[in-house]
């Protein structure tokens, strides 16, 4: 049909839109000498050599890890039993959610980061801490909207409510049925918050600095001394989000969900 | 006492009455159907039944004992679902199981009550299944299984049928009341399809915007409806005012009531006995419906429905001119004209 | 009931948690003098009054603003009706593009940055516009929730053919029927696609810098000359998202879609 | 050539048969039904005649001109889809006045018209309201008026009746039959429901895995079934090997097929002529189904099912001997093997 012409073609533009910058990242990476030619003079290594011999950018790689990682996981053990509950038990409450998890949206970082040193700056506990608590209210319209889908496709209410006159406990029914039904939805998700934290850059940099580098830092302080360094460790980047894609893709379509009949 | 019995049971939500003052008993072994148009409230008393909803005012007792205040897994009651909420991340026999399971019954008693229960549902070979891979009756045949095999007190039917095809509906209906017969178990079925309660019960609790408006036997209920609302919800049966059956009937004595109903098939071309009273009229419309013939006969300007069996003859003509004969005792005042 | 309270709680916790800062950046906003007291030691109008009369505050305001709501108004009319065509006439493609919304999550600003002054730097084009070209990009997901959401509840599809039955063009059935009845779900994204805009920072920052000072950055650089004029500024970005976020959920209650009976 | 002609149609999707070398007409004024159970194709079917789906080979003609490859706009069809597809923007009058609009009409014709059809479907007083503040019932006759006021060629109805109750349901049939005569509107109906068909239907056309099995008046298909498919869908027809009957009616002679079909109406107390086969057998179980009583017979070991009117009697007992009379006539051959 002629009809798909539109949507493919703009489909095909954003592609370009996006890929081009990428494409040119990776071959920057690679250059020896890249300025008045259209492709660079010649291959090499030795960029990505010497980063990867930095202990710095090793060590900042771990921290951004490390940071993303256990945030993620205490965001998910709080957030998504919580979420459980106002949706099975006080579904009147997700409009307040909802407005909360707008309102996270709307505050970016360096407004945030303004508050936050305000209230919890020089009382003994290390910023790093406060922006955890920070990167946890910022994955909270993530985390909810993932486990709000997959609790919703899956029927959750009536779900437990069959296992509660089966004679099950609360927590029973949540372990044995709504768990395992949620498991890779809530893997998406975890996935999404990860490389979102990973990504992050204000906060951590407003309220921390160079007492505790993240890759983000790394790089923003390799922008203006090597462009071509600063480019092997965007491609470094690349290529970790294109195996966190690839796994949030193959992950979303196992599903135990009722597949629908066309 | 009723094996299952409810008094003067009343549910509001958000202001508005959904049950006002109900009473209901069941004996034990019964199949009880609670039928009414949708929004009249059945749904609402089973979850309660159930406990799942808890009702402001009223007292449940099933068994003897006061469940009102009781949790819902521990009143020993089975449900089966509308959407027949099967675990999706369970096979047929885990699903089954789980009740069981959950009540520290023995792994070797639990194997041996999970097979005798697919084999009395049918889903042989279908052990190893997930539910997404099992047609909508067979679906529904699991989510009975699954509630029937903790042996509860009492099983509750939410429109368990209500999302399958006629055909397969009306196999599964007869499968239901087989097994609930086998089982002698005391079962409440909601419905708001008339023919699959009257297919199916032993008794009919008919409601109407939140209130018991008639119970008996669904032959009962069928032959005597108590007001128009029943009469026209329970079948086509043809309600005619009194005035209107005196036009026609100027001769038959009746009660002092507004309305009467008579049923379209207790027409018939010949008379039975000596008081029969004798209709002339002309046939303004004749449908085929399976095994039923309907003509719509106009006696003067009242227009009559009447039902006949499907036979082989030549159906009869619009305009052809009929006479036909009913009994006075077919003739059903209504006395309730409220509801 | 006894359940409510594990969800009352942890979202009590959750409001305390993020409006501490927010009272706290409120009352320093106003404070006199706030250093080892519990609360100031008096109230004052004048950090605001220094902000409103400072025109430098005024600029940033208006190139914010101005940024955010022109790249709004772009990806709008570019994104909605290919999101249309998408989930109206080639609803297979729905897979890439969520691949690609998942993508646009995945790479944070900084990253972007490199790529985007790697390729496009220096070839004429202002910076302002690339940057804007990629905040188009970064409003994909939000912009694609919305609409597609918008066209699911409103069944589009079906609309569109009884339209088409009826004797409607493509175009026809698009302006009268569909566009009416997504209206308000697209006011309430593009509402959101504003706000993020407005907080956005890093990529702005990196790519275009001082030449286009934004209010993020006149905020940044304020945080380490005065901490009492940053929470003013901190405040009146409060005040603007309030209000919003007010619209947004005055907004996304007016809908035509069909009341669901409980 | 028939008003609508379809010829040789077929359609694919990823691989699969969903029609196969379909062939259909349909004269002016007619009603004829698509009647099949689901997944038999007749959606795909009314959608590739509406133009929304393009066929894969086959050709459609309506009123003499080729219309296979004419855009949807331009057929001049009318169409209910089963979810209405109400404009949720627009009133009543708005949403019926749309077609009008889109081809041009003047704005005084549109009134008229508008208001003639509101008329015509009984929505006086709701011009105003919006397609949200209206019950099933009134969206569905919204639908119809949208698609009859352009005065289509054909009228399209993609299974209207199904989202609605039982009562409201039957109400509507007769309303849309009436309308549907009285514009003398070439009509394609599909359902799933063989009672709606028979009820509606000038012509039916069963269909099944993407072919028609049998087409006729409801009539015809109702008393000579060609396939035990058909048999079993139309009715509740007993259907028989050749070797049981021979077994309890050893006299009869009998066409050479395996099977045969005898409708559970046809049973009668008394024989009407000399060759009526007389049948002896047990009762097994009664039910009664409204205006129907249904009762399971053992002849032999074979289970026979025999519907009566439900009159006022005492029904009779589980266990009764019962002896009945089937006319020759009534035992149908079943030829179709497949389908």
């Amino acid at each position: 049909m002629k009809r798909i012409s539109l949507p493919s073609l703009s489909f095909a533009l954003v592609m370009l839109y996006l890929f081009l910058p990428v494409a040119a990242t990776i071959l920057y990476s690679l250059a020896t000498e890249w300025n008045s030619t259209v492709l660079p003079e010649g291959l090499t290594g030795k960029w990505f050599a010497e980063l990867y011999a930095d202990p710095r950018f090793l060590q900042a790689f771990g921290r951004s890890f490390l940071l993303s990682f256990l945030t993620t996981v205490v965001a998910v053990v709080i957030i998504v039993p919580a979420v459980f509950s106002i949706i099975v038990y006080a579904p009147r409450m997700e409009r307040l959610v909802q407005i909360l998890v707008m309102l996270t949206y709307a505050v970016p970082g360096v407004i945030m980061a303004v508050g936050l040193i305000r209230t919890y700056s020089g009382n003994g506990i290390p910023m790093v801490i406060i922006t955890a608590g920070a990167y946890l209210v910022g994955l909270l319209p993530y985390l909810y909207q993932g486990t709000r889908n997959s609790l919703l496709a899956m029927q959750a209410r009536s779900l437990m409510e069959a296992a509660e006159l089966l004679g099950a406990s609360h927590w029973q029914a949540f372990v044995r049925i709504i768990v395992p039904n949620i498991m890779s939805g809530i893997f998406v998700s975890s996935l999404l918050s990860f490389s979102i934290l990973f990504g992050e850059f204000v906060l951590i940099n407003i309220l921390v600095g160079g007492r505790y580098e993240t890759l983000q830092m790394y790089l923003y302080a390799k922008l203006s001394s090597s462009g071509h360094v600063a480019s092997a460790i965007t491609v470094t980047y690349f290529v970790l989000m294109a195996i966190i894609t690839g796994l949030v893709v193959k992950f979303s379509r196992r599903s135990f969900t009722r597949k629908e009949v066309p | 006492m009723s094996y299952v019995q409810i008094e003067h049971l009343s549910k509001s939500f958000h202001g508005q009455h959904v049950l006002q003052q109900l009473d209901l008993a069941i004996e034990k072994g019964e199949l009880v159907t609670l039928l009414g148009p949708s929004g009249c409230g059945k749904s609402t008393l089973l979850r309660i039944l159930s406990g799942l909803t808890a009702s402001d005012t009223g007292m449940i007792y099933i068994d003897g004992k006061n469940v009102t205040d009781v949790s819902p897994k521990n009143r020993q009651i089975g449900m089966v679902f509308q959407s027949y909420a099967l675990f999706p991340n369970l096979t047929v026999s885990q699903n089954i199981a789980f009740g069981l399971e959950m009540n520290k019954i023995s792994k070797t008693e639990i194997q041996l009550r999970v097979q005798e229960m697919i084999e009395l549902v049918g889903l042989v070979g279908k052990e190893q299944a997930y539910p997404r891979e099992l047609s909508g009756g067979q679906q529904q045949r699991v989510a009975l299984a699954r509630s029937l095999v903790t042996r509860p007190k009492v099983l509750l039917l939410d429109e368990p049928l209500s999302a399958l095809d006629a055909q397969i509906r009306k196999n599964l209906q007869k499968q239901l009341r087989m097994i609930q017969r086998e089982l002698n178990m005391t079962t409440v079925l909601v419905t708001h399809d008339q023919e699959e309660a009257m297919a199916v019960s032993d008794r009919i609790y008919i409601m109407n915007g939140g209130r018991i408006v008639q119970h008996g036997s669904p032959q009962e209920i069928y032959t005597q409806p108590r007001s128009e609302f029943v009469a026209r919800f329970i079948g086509n049966y043809n309600v005619l005012t009194a005035e209107q059956l005196k036009r026609i009937t100027p001769n038959l004595s009746l009660p002092a009531v507004e309305r009467f109903a008579i049923r379209p098939e207790t027409f018939r071309e010949q008379p039975l006995a000596g008081e029969d009273i004798c209709l002339t009229g002309n046939i303004a419309q004749v449908t085929m419906l399976g095994n039923i013939t309907r003509y719509e006969l106009n006696i003067g300007d009242i227009p009559v429905l009447v039902d006949t069996l499907h036979l082989s003859f030549e159906q009869e003509q619009i305009g052809t001119t009929k006479t036909l004969y009913v009994s006075p005792k077919d003739v059903i005042p209504l006395y309730d004209t409220i509801a």
